[in-house]
């Protein structure tokens, strides 16, 4: 029964830190938002491609060696918040109205324990709802890995990959963070 | 009515003299229909890179205009573009983005193609067909002509056009520096993985054409010049030989390629970059060294954006990449961008630069998403039975080229206008739309490849 | 072949001595176009509210068919309307919903417009066009005439048009039951905070003629009956004055405007309303006291749904509303709509209105929910081949309307139907569509503006 | 130019005689149009079977080419279909998929009209009319020609069109295996609840030439014979009969109509089939020798799939079904499927065949997947400008097929294709295409009536 | 941990509340749907605008002065509720196939305690599809504020705040309650 | 508070499992998905009919005796896996990228009792996002209603209604798992 409740109470605190973050995006609450990012975050999103079945392996381009959506760390996500925050990044001027929604949040690992954990790492499911100007609308789903490490209050997102389902990817831009 | 606007191309819609161009080549359906006949299944098109197919079998599944087409390499080692679409029914062959294979067989009924095109493999060939089908005339649809130049391939649907170095002229030395290696060498390039793919809504003219050298638009990119990007850590996305080179527009006149090219000072080294990384600075340094010796006065050209006619966009200096706009109807544009490293360099050279690439270029560059935005909204808001009515202004630097600019006792070949103190000029549009025009109105290759009667005019 | 239907407009499609219309006009793409040409950038089209722009440097960005313009007010204090697209190369200058500004500034590269809509920034003007560009050409496109009728702003992109007053003839009156105050003061009207923009997938012409004056449809709204709506908490949408009024519908030959009107008796008050509020039934009471102070005999005129050509619906009673059904394709329309009250009401009353209003009109407006719906099917079962060959029917009370209605010794201007026994016509429709053919058939306002021909007529 | 291809069909695009049809008829958008015109509203077209409107005031909407018609039985008992358009403006009168009514109110204005198609309701008839509407003019728009064949019904909008006997010709036969009861007594079909209703991109030819006996692309069912679907439980999808048979394509030439047929040895039984399940067994054993006992020879004939043109498909075996194409423009086609049982089968039988029927067929059918998969990028991969320039193969088995073809004292009507050692041809194909042809070019059917000249050519 | 627990136990009762009415909402169930909600509630959607950067202040139309999409009481909440069952309200008839997905439960406060609250305020996301006759589709993304109240057995709704991530509406009509 | 507790900790262990069940499906784990199968699971999709007010009875297709989208036990589904991995099934070639997205998780019933089930009735919205080759979308949006039995460690899947938001389908095919 305890080990039952330590894992709900845990997931439930993961949860609530994804929400939370969600919020600060939705919000643009940027500067906050990059608070919640450990300095040595790794953001990586690959892109996909249509491969024969069994080969596998090469459906997602590699981090750190081949060209991928985004591979990178705090500063280039810190630069990405300051030109939003210039007011004339005109692909976000006016700003998008974006929801981002988590469901399916699974805590996959927890260490050392559920009862008292320093690390997690945890998989959702994203939706991306932005819409801008008039009718401009796109609408993003696939899955997300994130890796948390306690930072004193609270968690600081430490690792994150991000798994679109597409190929061709169906927006123009991805000026905003997933 | 003008909201569909004329019916098909007109030559009043482009009026260099006047240096205006109508909306209407950028938004009209028909245009757009009539561009496919003309000047896609007839000009000279960017498929990929050697470096993707490296051995037989190999396969990378690529575009030409609205079209599928696959880029193989034989059993024999020979480089084939076709068509991606079965002779039989029409189904799309291959549905995979790249990898090995034998054959292609299509999931439909079964044809089976060779990685040379030809139609190998007819079930029941000898009983439903009576061995009557002629296979050899039945093979993958396979383009008229190809080349590959120093790793990049280039393909086009037509027979009659001429080879694609005299499709490129004088361009060649500007392609190259996209091509050989930054020390000068041939050819040197390697593609990094993961090709770039996505969706922007506007005509594919808008990309083409501030690649072909808007050198106007930097206002456009202040935010990424405020939070900053640069390679170096600087603010700017530019480089230090900006101060002391001339910064030059070159057009091919007839061809319909341009660039933007910096010329550096006859005797001085090029400038120190990426000074916050030693190792990548020291390449640079070496590079440049090497390049003058190998290139002699040559070496002094730097690479800048440029454009092939119609849609294959050049980026020689970093993030150095190239990209094809494929139209995907008037309102769409597909684009498609490979990013190019030398192969020889270190990894903590290749590392860096990957790094800048990813965070510059692409739906997630933070320089080129504001291109998109400007794109998109030009685009949308040209679309009007009024706004047609009111061709966009190509007036900047008129009449300002000049035929063999020199400086420093180098050359510099096509027509030129030397942008360092006037900032810009639209050059490079003019001598795209009036190319432009040109495949819009000819009904041959005789009437497009206007040089060789030039040369005939000269001759006599 | 008919299912992209006959190629264009011709004038057998709309038999109004038939009653007919055919299902061609609704739903073919190349008519559209035509509208596109001969409609929206000759006639004279509702913008918006001056007090949506009280100040200098003030802007709301509006529509005029299916293009975006800024509707602002310079630093003089003048007001204009401008294409919302850059001259240069078309990219939107303005993508806010509205604000104040000083310059409208490009996000490409960067040329700026005055309030005035002048070109008053040219990056490099002097380096890179060597001051050549002839800024004058070259400033924000603006409307060729444009009209503060009572505040509420008008424009046309045909220099040819009548003026307003003219385009309007006798409307003029009924419009002015829309923009004077209750109390018959001139131009008393403010508009609420926020307009409301959705997408609805039918011809722009089913809204069109809807507001028109279609006293036909109520069983449509049956529903919103049986609920209740009414202000005064009663179940039915309309009011008191009903049962001792005459109800009318007017036209206006000649312009393609027409509208219901109830015209109260002679001498009598009109009825109480809104009993359930004191407050605003006071106000009412002592508006309509006002008014036929104010207005004499034509106090009895009291509003209601109607149509200024081609795509302007007026609504002067409540919910007392303005809208325009903007084209977005043949089947698709953007219905914009402004909500209006008395400035100098008491807030109990604006706040009372303000509550109806938006439980009645517009995407979730009960009574306006069931409009939607039946224009959506009605056009989308239009459209096939089959459809396309069975015309409309507006045999509803045809030949019925006279010249010089009077009733208790007021005349009204107009062609009138008195509805008040038969319940319904469907005059306005074919005042409408009558107008409709003439813009789609006539090739100059000279043929448009008949009205002066048969002055002229009279004259000899 | 081509993108938008050829302005409309001529007959150079389906070459018979080279066997081979030009992409253009499936993608291009004109001859789309041109289809709706000649085709959809000149041809017989299936709308559904009278078990699904048992009853008076019963109704089932179904579609005829792009539209909307409503099927109803009226108070008589009569069977009628309409166009669902109301006359008024045009709405959509009956809005859900079935259902009893004894009038259809329109939700618009209020016009209602009887289940036989008259015009009954109109309000304020007296009043807002006159009473001058002439009602009798303006009920529903009903169907020039239906027939009630066994069950299912049939219409056509054409007065001039032949009876459908006569339209069928001598695919009656064939058409009769799938109305009859297996056990041969006539139309003892029943059709199970629900309707699949699906869309698919890709254009309705794909589909319809699909069905007319496309024995070639077994292949592309390997999957799901590897996984194993029979109703047997074994991994073929066929039947033991096939081993013993003769299997045909049958055309029927200047009609349009073809299917694949399995021709039983003389004298010798089915096998049985179904072992897996003896109470279906034993059902199809017995009806097997009834049918033989019912129709003498011809209960030698099995059906399997064919078309009745222009987009009917048959499958009169297990999954016994039919379907319809609906075009819903040129790139995408809506697939509706009924599914057909004997009234008088024990339930068991209907549940096992259930069963199988379900995971045969439709969007989640696992052999009808790969077909549609197909048909998609079939279409897509066949719409660029150098994919428009390379016609289809249709050379399979040209000049194969007999007329009068007898095979152990059985004489099978129409032109025949033995494909039981050959294993497949495109006979069928070529003879959906030429009628088609034959549709697209003539302008009445006096010219479509071809057996009528053939026939007074004999009689002369 | 009692205090975690507490907030656990309130964010799930609200969580289950939201989910309750989900249901009641997509199975038609208007009747009881209207039990759960407050007399005095207040039922607000304001319409967005595009604003430069720094005039976030303009994006929403106000609460009771401005025109909004929705902002009204139970008495109008409850008209529309029998318009649609007139069964004669053609824009819901036939009736739309809806569903409501809620994600993102975030309890924002609660009053007196989470242990024992009496009020609470709910932030979550939600997506909106409908479709309706043959392939009429729309979908709907946005953010719910939402003020919870305690009454009797159950919770009531007693206010609830609409954002919308649309500036044009995208959809002919509003039919269905969010 | 216990029982409280106990309703908690059994929603959470559900909602687990419809996650862990969505997980193995976007990662084509199909062999796995079908352990959590029942082996005599029953798996309905019926389709629906636009139908009349006060007709509701009418508006879906009958399990068992109506033809519907799915309506199959163990055997099917396994053969529909078995037909995945051939690696030939083309409207599975090159591999659809699917997200399950699964929310408004309620447990309806629970038996014995929230502390000891065996037994589990639940309903949650389901969106399945897929996409594949270049750029093919469909978006699928409804609800879900599943009876859990306990088998040994884990639970399993004894019965899934679907109830898909659509009327026309507007998607191809159905390739994948709902
Ligand atoms: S379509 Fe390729 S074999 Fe038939
Ligand atoms: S598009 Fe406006 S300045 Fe170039
Ligand atoms: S549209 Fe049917 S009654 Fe008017
Ligand atoms: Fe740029
Ligand atoms: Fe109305
Ligand atoms: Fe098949």
């Amino acid at each position: 029964m305890d080990e039952r409740l330590d894992r709900l109470l845990l997931t439930q605190e993961i949860a609530d830190f994804l929400y939370a973050e969600a919020e600060l995006l939705d919000e643009r609450r940027y500067q906050e938002w990059l608070a919640l990012l450990a300095d040595d975050i790794r953001y990586w999103m690959p892109m996909r491609r249509n491969v024969k079945y069994g080969e596998d392996g090469r459906e997602f381009t590699r981090e750190k060696s081949d060209i991928n959506w985004f591979d990178e760390g705090k500063e280039t996500l810190s630069r990405r918040v300051k030109q939003i925050e210039t007011g004339i990044h005109w692909a976000e001027e006016p700003r998008s109205r974006i929801s981002h929604m988590v469901s399916n949040v699974q805590v996959l690992a927890a260490t050392p324990s559920f009862a008292a954990a320093d690390e997690v790492s945890v998989k959702c499911r994203f939706l991306i709802y932005r819409n801008r100007v008039e009718t401009e609308t796109d609408i993003l789903v696939g899955k997300r890995e994130d890796f948390l490490r306690r930072g004193g209050e609270s968690w600081l997102l430490a690792r994150r990959r991000i798994i679109l389902d597409q190929n061709v990817l169906l927006s123009k831009n991805l000026t905003f963070f997933i | 009515m003008a909201s569909n606007g004329t019916k098909g191309y007109h030559p009043g819609l482009v009026d260099l003299d006047a240096g205006e161009v109508s909306r209407e080549i950028f938004v009209n359906a028909d245009i757009y229909a009539e561009e496919q006949e003309r000047i896609f299944s007839r000009a000279w098109l960017h498929v990929g890179h050697e470096s993707q197919i490296p051995n037989p079998g190999d396969y990378f599944v690529s575009s030409m205009g609205e079209e599928s087409v696959i880029l193989c390499r034989d059993r024999a080692g020979a480089i084939h573009v076709f068509l991606n679409s079965c002779r039989h029914r029409g189904m799309k062959v291959c549905r995979y983005d790249e990898g090995t294979t034998a054959v292609f067989t299509c999931p439909y009924h079964g044809w089976s193609y060779g990685t040379d095109g030809r139609l190998v493999g007819v079930p029941y060939f000898r009983e439903a067909y009576h061995s009557k089908l002629d296979k050899a005339k039945w093979g993958l649809v396979e383009v008229a002509q190809l080349c590959n130049y120093k790793g990049s391939i280039w393909a086009t649907w037509d027979k009659e056009a001429p080879s694609f170095q005299e499709y490129l002229g004088d361009f060649t030395r500007y392609l190259d520096l996209q091509l050989d290696g930054w020390d000068g060498r041939e050819g040197q390039a390697e593609i990094l993985g993961g090709v770039q793919k996505w969706l922007v809504p506007c005509n594919w003219k808008f990309p083409a054409e501030n690649f072909s050298g808007d050198t106007y638009h930097n206002i456009s990119h202040r935010s990424v010049d405020l939070a900053g990007i640069g390679p170096s850590g600087r603010s700017r996305r530019d480089y230090g030989e900006r101060d002391i080179s001339r910064k030059l527009h070159v057009c091919i006149p007839d061809r319909g390629h341009q660039t933007i090219l910096y010329l550096m000072p006859q005797g001085e080294p090029t400038p120190v970059a990426y000074q916050s990384a030693p190792i990548v600075s020291e390449y640079f340094a070496h590079c440049e060294a090497e390049k003058r010796r190998r290139r002699g006065e040559y070496g002094r050209f730097v690479g800048a954006p440029g454009e092939v006619f119609p849609n294959t966009a050049l980026l020689s200096r970093q993030p150095r990449t190239m990209a094809v706009w494929h139209p995907r109807g008037p309102h769409q544009t597909e684009c498609w961008r490979w990013f190019f490293v030398d192969r020889d360099a270190p990894n903590e050279v290749k590392e860096f630069l990957r790094d800048y690439y990813i965070r510059y270029s692409g739906p997630a560059g933070m320089t080129e998403q504001d291109d998109m935005e400007n794109w998109n909204y030009a685009h949308k808001a040209s679309q009007g039975v009024i706004a047609r009515r009111h061709p966009y202004s190509y007036e900047q630097g008129m009449d300002t080229a000049v035929r063999d600019f020199e400086w420093q006792g180098l050359q510099v070949p096509g027509d030129v206008v030397d942008i360092t103190e006037v900032q810009s000029s639209e050059q490079p549009m003019r001598n795209l739309y009036r190319r432009w025009n040109e495949f819009m109105m000819a009904d041959s290759w005789a009437e497009l490849a206007t040089w060789r009667r030039n040369d005939r005019d000269v001759a006599e």
